[in-house]
């Protein structure tokens, strides 16, 4: 798969797997796909010689197997770094950096500020999405399995937690932030940063048998953001670019 | 790809946990969409026509939507109307009501294949309508319905992991959440086709079985 | 409802993507329906007992199962479909063993007499089913056909888990893009009932100009 | 003797189709009457409107001087209620050409059960009468069989000793031998004539068998589109019809047997 | 007069029951022979091992002097493949007790078919032989109608044109009126009896119609439990049967009539 790149330039696009995640990604009425990840994308692919992008929405869980089984040449919206994910896929260097957050019932009333307090108290659910880092979080900090309750899509999430199915919802900062700011509803409030985890990091996933056309990109990518075009596609989204170019993609998954 | 024993041991006991909530859908749907399905045949049947002509169009649009969008619904938008269900109970009452609209075509099929000479013959020796019912029609309806009975409950069970998309964690969902944190597909997946497989076939060989025993019987009333 | 409509676009998209499903699957089933359903009646046991295989495993396996295997071990294995090849492949092979069924029961109920009478008159086996079988039982199978056309209408939903961008997968895209639930559901329920509806106008229309002057009493199954 | 049975005036539809038009006659208690006519003729309607298995469009008819289709409220002629039919059904037994046994009893649970439910007769005494009946019709040796073990002809003569035990006073038999085979038509038309010989129920038979006509019935009512064309002795209707009518269905009928 | 149809010592049992036992006889070109006998007795099995509907079990059948069941291969004697089965098919026609005409065909499509399908007849020769055909039921005005808007006499009508266009050599007819309404037994039986009269075909009948077995056949089988007890012309047969078990049988068939 050496002449990936060549391909995509021949054919004139890529296909890229996103997942309807805002603000990572965001869908527009008559289909077109936006948002943070895929504009960065297709700012990187355009220097790459590809000027297309045509975006695949997809489940948050199915990213990575549409990579695996080569339906997409890449996957780009809040797929974060992380080592389990290394073992199977190759991640470009970090573009979307960001907190993590909980959504809870106004006034905060189990008082959970980290995922410690969740395990501390056996009582209490919480809900994240299937695959998702924050899952992996939670178990790391020793909440039980019982407590956690996958939702498919976010807004499915943000239901169990207004209908008091669970406690804590769980998800990166900008998408519960965003989530909580359309769903407009006055019983909740967002618990951000949540402390005790490090600040998760995206980035456009490729199938590991195409570390050329990764390497090409990552080198796309560093000179968009030295020429500051890059800060110009996130931060209307609500990222921090200045958070991006901090970390290296090494601190997560070294040697990927 | 390789076919990994490791991995297909690892996930097979969350799949058994799996298993034991498909068995429980399953059977409760079944015997939901059984008493339901009764109720909608009688309400069919009904003298009044618009009893029997709601009855009709209700039943349709449930039969005419997908299953996974009725689930969807009863999961997410019933609690806004003040009705809360856990997954699984609304898991377990979308597979019941979809499939009442089944069963109750089986309910009065059954009554409605009775040859009209056995009423007649109930109405000649004078038998009141609770006799009818009772003592001559039933007994003849009944035992042809219990093979297609049976079979809707292997076909409610083919559709169990439906429920997974409403965080149900039946046999498939099981498969698919070890799947999804640990990027393994085949084994997961070929495995619960095989355990659908292991329980479908010889069902479907025990309701033709049945069908076979309970084929009206000859004569009598030709 | 406004921040609905803004979405129009794609639910229109959606229904065409349902519909183009829908139209490919059936085709597929259909085709494999008469291979399948007519081999079983082959003078050779070999074609039989593939026949009998390829209906066990995809009645036994549930859709859903069989989706996601195509969809994600196929290409493991060095089998690679596109996304809606592999939902028309899923829903058609699945759908294709029920129908396969039909074919089979609808040729069994044309009376032994009517074989006997072909064999009198000493038509040859092909000829036997070309001209005297076949067109008594396609009459007979038409309203069961209409059946599980809607059950594969229905299939097509379960093929947004897959991320076919079908009806189902619009209504999940618009419910994250604007924290609306009921909206969307209601919106493609009705949506899904329609389509249904044309498809019962059309089988039963078939089935009227079919049996038209014709003395088949065409029944519905249950 | 005595009216039993009276059709005033009776019409009878099927949508468009008149089927019975403005019949009048009457039975008298007792009597073994035939009813014989061409195909679609009414036979099978009149019989039926006995039972109560139809209604009539207009005409009254009568069942021991009550009337059948109709109940008086206060003076007034209103449409039976459900009561008032059951009442009249205690009267009348019908035999069917399909015989319409119930196929999940046996043979006397099938003479048995009747009795019980609607005469509420104890199950001894009911095991008893039907042991009689079976015998009756020569089936003493058949009890415990289902129907479908039993032949046609066989099947019938259980269906007559159904009949039988309601203690109908009246007996409707409508083409009981139709659906038999050629060889079983005898032993149910044995049973039939025996009954007729010995019993004072009145009796009422639609047949195509002309030679079992002439040996059952007191009198034979010739049908032609719902009305009655001829009646009298079966001597007088078969040897001289006065109808041209009579005649040619006779002919047509009997033709290759003389 | 050359043998046309031989049965050597056959035998033939459905399971347990064997229906024809070490049957000998035989059949001469042109003949016209009414099977009768009672119920079970074997008689329609005979037409069916002629059809090809039913193997043997053991024994031989010629029709015209060749094997039906068997053929031989390098001067042995193996069963008949299916090639040999549809050769030795075109010298027989058979008409059945239910007509079994293809519902799905109108009349005159039911006669065309299997000519165009299987003679290879041309479309418009076949039509033409089709009118004739229905000309000589008596059918001429109803070659467009669907069986189901014929009476049954004038389909089974039809299905004896079906089988006459084919040209075979031997005709079977197996109750053709049995299942027939009383009044339209007479047009067909009067079909079948012209035929026997301007035809050379040879015919083969299974009847419980005495008057017709008279009338039509040159010579009569008497059949019981798959063996011939009897075999002459019909006026030996019907006025003095030599065997005990042939009399009992005539008697309690026409025994009503006389
Ligand atoms: N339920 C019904 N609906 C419509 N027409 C009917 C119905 N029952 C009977 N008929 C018609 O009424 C007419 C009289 O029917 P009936 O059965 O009384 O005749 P029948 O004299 O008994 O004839 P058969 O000798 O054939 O039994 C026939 O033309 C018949 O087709
Ligand atoms: N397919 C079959 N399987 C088992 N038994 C059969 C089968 N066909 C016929 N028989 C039995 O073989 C015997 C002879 O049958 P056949 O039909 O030849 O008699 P038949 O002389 O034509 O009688 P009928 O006058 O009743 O038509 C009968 O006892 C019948 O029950
Ligand atoms: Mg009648
Ligand atoms: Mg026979």
């Amino acid at each position: 798969y050496a002449g990936t790149l060549d391909d995509l330039r021949e054919q004139g696009y890529a296909t890229v797997a996103v997942a309807n995640e805002p603000p990572y990604s965001d869908i527009k009425g008559d289909g077109y796909v936006t948002g943070a990840a895929p504009d960065v994308a297709r700012a990187v692919m355009a220097k790459l010689g590809v000027p297309e992008l045509k975006a695949k929405v997809v489940g948050y869980g199915s990213m990575i197997p549409a990579l695996l089984a080569r339906r997409v040449d890449m996957a780009t919206s809040g797929l974060y770094i992380k080592p389990k994910r290394c073992e199977s896929i190759i991640y470009s260097e970090p573009d979307l950096c960001g907190a993590e957050a909980f959504a809870v019932a106004v006034g905060n009333p189990h008082k959970v500020k980290t995922y410690e307090d969740i395990a501390a108290n056996p009582d209490l659910t919480m809900t994240t999405c299937a695959g998702c880092v924050e899952e992996a979080y939670a178990l790391e900090r020793g909440v039980k399995k019982e407590q956690i309750k996958v939702f498919t899509d976010p807004p499915s999430g943000i239901k169990m937690l207004q209908q008091g199915r669970v406690d804590v919802f769980a998800l990166s900062g900008l998408g519960t932030a965003d989530l909580l700011k359309k769903t407009n509803d006055p019983n909740l409030e967002l618990v951000m940063p949540v402390k005790g985890v490090p600040i998760g990091c995206a980035g456009a996933a490729f199938n590991p048998d195409d570390k050329e056309f990764r390497d090409a990109y990552d080198a796309a990518l560093a000179e968009l953001k030295e020429s500051g075009e890059f800060a110009k596609i996130i931060e209307p989204y609500g990222f921090s670019a200045e958070a991006t170019l901090e970390v290296k993609r090494d601190d997560f998954c070294p040697g990927n | 790809m390789e076919w990994s024993w490791q991995v297909a041991l690892d996930v097979l006991p969350q799949m058994a946990q799996g298993l034991v909530i498909t068995i429980e859908a399953t059977f409760i749907g079944a015997i939901l969409a059984y008493a339901l399905g009764l109720m909608l045949a009688i309400l069919r049947m009904s003298k009044s026509r618009a009893i029997s002509l709601t009855t009709y169009w209700v039943s349709e649009f449930i039969r005419r939507t997908p299953l996974l969008v009725q689930l969807y619904f009863l999961f997410y938008v019933l609690p806004d109307l003040g009705l809360f269900l856990s997954p699984l109970a609304a898991g377990i009452l979308g597979l019941g009501l979809h499939f009442s609209t089944y069963t109750s075509e089986v309910f009065r099929a059954g009554i409605e294949n009775v040859p009209h000479g056995q009423w007649e013959a109930a109405k000649s020796l004078n038998y009141k309508p609770y006799q009818t019912m009772r003592y001559v029609i039933l007994p003849q309806a009944i035992p042809p319905m219990i093979p297609p009975l049976a079979n809707y409950l292997i076909t409610m069970f083919k559709e169990t992991p439906l429920l997974s998309a409403i965080t149900v964690v039946e046999l498939f969902n099981a498969a698919n959440i070890y799947s999804n944190s640990h990027y393994k597909y085949l084994e997961p997946m070929t495995l619960v086709g095989a355990f659908f497989l292991i329980v479908s076939i010889p069902s479907a060989y025990i309701a033709m079985r049945l069908e076979k025993k309970y084929q009206r019987r000859g004569g009598g009333s030709v | 409802m406004d921040q609905i409509l803004e979405y129009s676009p794609i639910l229109i998209e959606g229904t065409i993507t349902t519909i183009e499903l829908t139209v490919a699957s059936a085709f597929v089933a259909l085709i494999i329906s008469f291979v399948v359903g007519l081999s079983r009646f082959s003078r050779f046991s070999a074609v039989r007992i593939s026949a009998i295989i390829y209906l066990e495993f995809f009645r036994g396996t549930s859709a859903i199962v069989q989706m996601f295997f195509m969809f994600y071990v196929l290409p493991l294995l060095g089998v690679h479909l596109a996304p809606l090849l592999a939902g028309i492949i899923a829903c058609g092979f699945n759908l294709g063993s029920y129908g396969s069924e039909v074919v089979r029961g609808a040729v069994q109920s044309v009376p032994r007499a009517q074989h006997e009478a072909a064999t009198a008159l000493n038509y040859t086996t092909y000829q036997k089913f070309r001209y005297v079988l076949l067109p008594q039982a396609i009459p007979v199978m038409i309203p069961t056909f209409g059946n599980l056309l809607i059950e594969l209408l229905k299939l097509t939903a379960v093929a947004s888990l897959i991320t076919i961008s079908d009806l189902t997968f619009m209504a999940q895209i618009i419910r994250v893009q604007t924290a609306l639930t009921l909206e969307p559901f209601v919106i493609i329920m009705v949506i899904y009932f329609i389509i249904a509806s044309c498809l019962v106008g059309i089988t039963d229309f078939i089935a009227k100009k079919i049996t038209k002057g014709r003395n088949i009493t065409v029944r519905k199954e249950i | 003797m005595s009216k039993i049975i009276e059709f005033q005036n009776v019409s009878k539809s099927y949508g468009q189709l008149q089927v019975l038009k403005n019949l009048n006659m009457h039975v008298e208690a007792g009597e073994k009457l035939a009813l014989i006519g061409p195909s679609g003729s009414g036979k099978t309607t009149i019989l039926r409107i006995l039972m109560t298995l139809e209604t009539i469009n207009s005409g009254h008819v009568l069942v021991e001087d009550d009337y059948l289709w109709h109940q008086r409220v206060n003076d007034d002629l209103v449409p039976a209620s459900e009561k008032h039919l059951r009442k009249m059904r205690q009267n009348v037994g019908m035999v069917f050409q399909q015989f319409n046994l119930f196929p999940h009893l046996t043979a006397i649970e099938n003479i048995v059960q009747p009795q019980v439910l609607i005469k509420e007769v104890d199950k001894p005494d009911a095991m008893n009468k039907a042991r009689e009946l079976l015998a009756l019709v020569g089936l003493e040796d058949k009890e415990q069989h289902y129907p479908h073990q039993l032949s046609g002809g066989q099947q019938q003569r259980v269906a007559i000793a159904r009949a039988l035990a309601m203690d109908p006073k009246i007996m409707l038999f409508d083409e009981v031998t139709s659906a038999l085979d050629p060889e079983l038509v005898e032993e149910v038309l044995n049973v039939l004539r025996m009954l007729a010989e010995t019993s004072d129920t009145t009796m009422l038979t639609v047949t195509h068998e002309m030679n079992f006509a002439r040996d059952f019935a007191d009198r034979v009512l010739f049908f032609e589109k719902g009305q009655i064309v001829e009646s009298g002795p079966p001597e007088e209707i078969f040897k001289n019809p006065k109808e041209e009518r009579t005649r040619n269905f006779l002919r047509q009928i009997i033709g290759e047997l003389s």
